[in-house]
């Protein structure tokens, strides 16, 4: 491995290391919009949901 | 008693996350009191005396508590805190320590100890290890461990469960005793037993405390 | 705070060195360790005062994980911690009485795994023995700081340890306190080596007293302003 | 009774309407930091002259200096979106907190891969104690415990309030890692990883790397925490819904 390639791996290390986390928030946000929107069907009317406690 | 009430509730609720457990709840409790609080089961009776404690903090609404400084509050859960591996006696001796128990009058502190065990009926088994006693002398014994301490507030959760006869009557006794002394007693049980001189209230869910009449028999 | 402490503290201690088997489990786990960390050499072959400076500090830190695991389970039993919260003492007070028994407990365990190095990893003591067992202790310190903080933040929440289980307790402890007491780990080998055998170089410890005075006072300083928000039941 | 529910539901709608807002600039940030790393990447090989001694390699640290450089920034952000969740105890300080503790490991991590490359080229072993280097590497496994223990079972309040103290701690931990690991090499003079005298384009370019991640890293942060918001909501309705009881 000549001291080029090590610059390649480096930096295809990088940009790939952000590629899977955006893909792996991608895949976390898909499920949970999808579970979100299974339970407020469920539950009753939106605007009278209680939040957070104080 | 004097008329400025030991403890007060305006509108208390607690929510689990968003799901309510009680709402609503409005009390006042003067020293010397004794209310008997009943109600079905998940109506939040527990959580109410954990709020009222100071072990939870409540979701809304105010509570105002009166303590003269020092006064204490002696809560008795279904858990007893008391520690399996030491004898009944050092269970008592070392939550004894936490609170300046100055012995009453010219009682020294081993005195007030033993006295703490027989008014609870446990005086023969004082080097017994808290774990070999049965969940009702457990109990007892956590009574003692509060009443040692001569709390100016104490809350009982189901005291009386896992008691037999015997015991039951020590432990009516003992809190009559501490109402006596100008305690507020709340205690949280089911149905109708207890000191008739006791309010009566019921915990009912999602509306707050519906106090009954004293002269009226609830069911 | 202080009496609360002390109050507490005498407590664990009575259960923990007494009656319970708490030290002694501690105690086993570290000499083990010593003794197959000795297998690490040959017949003859001489182990290093480094590794075995490593060896001693890596089994008080095993040995600090079950100690300190067990001090606060003490409270979980049966609603113990509830009680200790309406007593009328600050919050900061079941941190260091946890600590001060823990940091004793430790103490105990070391003055045989010290023997037990000189023994199982053919060491000397030739450095200067109350310079090294100061310096020991003052390490120490920084251990039982961020152990029982560390010890109280496993504990979940009413009863949230349950469903976690155990187990999750004491990975939890030891995943969280190796790394962070690393620099303590590094001071304590550096300067137990010189205990075991005085490097010939003119090796300036100072910077190291210096370190481990500073973990101390991190740790301390963690314990005592953040320890409230970890040990309450108030959800 | 009425306005106990109208006042919780008043600043949820307002989290909702922040949330719209957050979108837009959400994707504005991730955008243009994706745009300057490209450009950096550009400009390290065509404008940054070559550095004498260590040739091609050196272009490696303009990746690895600003990736450890937000690492940091995003543990230190940890640690204060952690004491602001102590002080306040609103949710959203414990979504920015989740979104930077695990934001900075993915950074801390990145840093420490090119790194260790680094270390592989200039000095052909896998692993030396540079200080900075065991530092990143103590760092990593210190959040990825932390990381951990958000994924225990535990409430909202009590894996907020755990996550934040350690969040704390283990910030403060950090610069005495990095000066027990300078320590720790018997030499004296503790290895300084040649990055003093920086010809003045590097420096140019080194700083618009640091740019470039920099937007990058606080889109990333953002999107995180959206997310973490939504997880929040996702887990009040589930309590709604009586799906995990008490």
């Amino acid at each position: 491995m000549s001291k080029i390639d090590w610059l390649w791996l480096g930096g295809a290390a990088v940009w790939l290391g952000f590629g899977a986390y955006l893909v792996l928030l991608a895949r976390r946000q898909a499920s949970l919009e999808r579970r979100l929107a299974g339970l407020e069907t469920s539950v009753r009317s939106g605007n009278d949901l209680p939040a957070e406690e104080s | 008693m004097d008329a400025l009430p030991l403890l007060r509730l305006g509108h208390v609720a607690k929510f689990y996350g968003s799901r309510p457990i009680f709402r609503n709840v409005t009390l006042e409790l003067k020293a010397g009191e004794i209310l008997h609080l009943s109600g079905p089961n998940g109506s939040g009776k527990s959580t109410l005396l954990r709020v009222i404690a100071g072990l939870s903090r409540p979701s809304a609404g105010e509570l105002e508590l009166r303590l003269k400084s020092g006064a204490r509050i002696g809560y008795l859960a279904h858990q007893t805190a008391l520690y399996p591996q030491l004898t009944a006696k050092e269970n008592l001796l070392f939550w004894s320590r936490f609170y300046k128990v100055q012995p009453s009058a010219k009682k020294g502190l081993e005195e007030s100890l033993n006295d703490a065990l027989r008014r609870v009926g446990l005086e023969k088994l004082a080097q017994a290890t808290s774990g070999t006693l049965s969940r009702g002398q457990a109990q007892r014994l956590s009574l003692a461990r509060l009443l040692l301490l001569e709390p100016a507030l104490l809350l009982l959760d189901e005291p009386d469960s896992g008691l037999d006869e015997k015991a039951r009557e020590l432990m009516e006794r003992e809190i009559a005793a501490a109402a006596e002394r100008g305690a507020g007693v709340i205690r949280v049980g089911h149905g109708r037993e207890g000191v008739a001189k006791a309010r009566r209230a019921e915990l009912r869910p999602g509306q707050g405390l519906y106090f009954y009449e004293p002269a009226a028999a609830p069911c | 705070m202080l009496k609360g402490a002390l109050i507490l503290c005498r407590k664990d201690l009575a259960l923990l060195a007494g009656r319970g088997g708490g030290l002694v489990q501690a105690l086993l786990l570290g000499l083990l360790l010593i003794f197959i960390f000795s297998l690490t050499r040959g017949p003859g072959e001489a182990v290093s005062p480094q590794a075995a400076a490593a060896i001693f500090w890596i089994s008080s830190l095993f040995c600090q994980v079950l100690l300190f695991t067990a001090l606060y389970a003490l409270e979980e039993s049966d609603g113990q911690r509830q009680a200790l919260l309406l007593a009328p003492l600050p919050g900061q007070s079941v941190w260091l009485g946890k600590a001060l028994a823990g940091l004793t407990l430790l103490g105990l365990a070391q003055l045989v795994f010290l023997p037990a190095s000189v023994i199982f990893l053919g060491q000397g003591m030739s450095g200067s023995i109350p310079g090294g067992l100061a310096l020991i202790l003052l390490t120490d310190l920084g251990l039982a700081a961020l152990g029982s903080m560390l010890g109280a933040l496993a504990q979940g929440g009413a009863n949230q340890a349950g469903r976690n289980g155990p187990a999750a307790r004491e990975s939890l402890f030891s995943i969280l306190a190796f790394p962070l007491l690393l620099p303590l780990l590094l001071a304590g080998i550096r300067t137990g080596a010189a205990l075991f055998a005085p490097a010939a170089g003119l090796e300036d410890y100072g910077d190291w007293v210096r370190l481990i005075l500073a973990c101390d006072a991190v740790f301390s300083g963690a314990g005592l302003l953040l320890f409230g928000f970890i040990y309450d039941s108030r959800e | 009774m009425r306005d106990e529910l109208t006042a919780i539901n008043a600043n949820r709608a307002k989290s909702a309407r922040a949330g719209a807002g957050l979108g837009a600039l959400n994707l504005v940030l991730l955008l243009a930091g994706g745009l300057a790393m490209a450009a950096s990447q550009w400009a390290i090989f065509v404008h940054a002259p070559e550095e004498q001694v260590m040739g091609l390699t050196q272009k490696l640290f303009y990746l690895h200096l600003p990736l450890a450089w937000w690492g940091l920034v995003s543990f230190l952000l940890a640690g204060l979106a952690g004491a602001f969740y102590l002080a306040k105890r609103t949710p959203g300080w414990d979504a920015l907190g989740a979104a930077a503790l695990e934001t900075g490991l993915l950074l801390a991590g990145l840093a420490l891969f090119t790194g260790s490359i680094w270390a592989r080229t200039a000095w052909n072993t896998w692993w030396t104690w540079d200080p900075r280097l065991s530092t990143a590497l103590v760092m990593c496994f210190i959040y990825a415990g932390v990381l951990a223990v958000r994924r225990l079972d535990f409430s909202f309040e009590r894996r907020a309030s755990l996550s934040a103290v350690l969040s704390i701690v283990a910030f403060a931990d950090v610069p005495l890692v990095f000066f027990s690991a300078r320590l720790w090499p018997r030499t004296i003079h503790p290895s300084i990883v040649g990055n003093g005298g920086l010809a003045p384009e590097m420096l140019a370019v080194l700083l618009f790397c640091l740019a470039g991640l920099g937007v990058f890293w606080l889109g990333l942060v953002l999107l995180r925490c959206r997310q973490a918001l939504a997880e929040q909501r996702l887990e009040r309705l589930q309590i709604l819904n009586g799906e995990n009881h008490e």
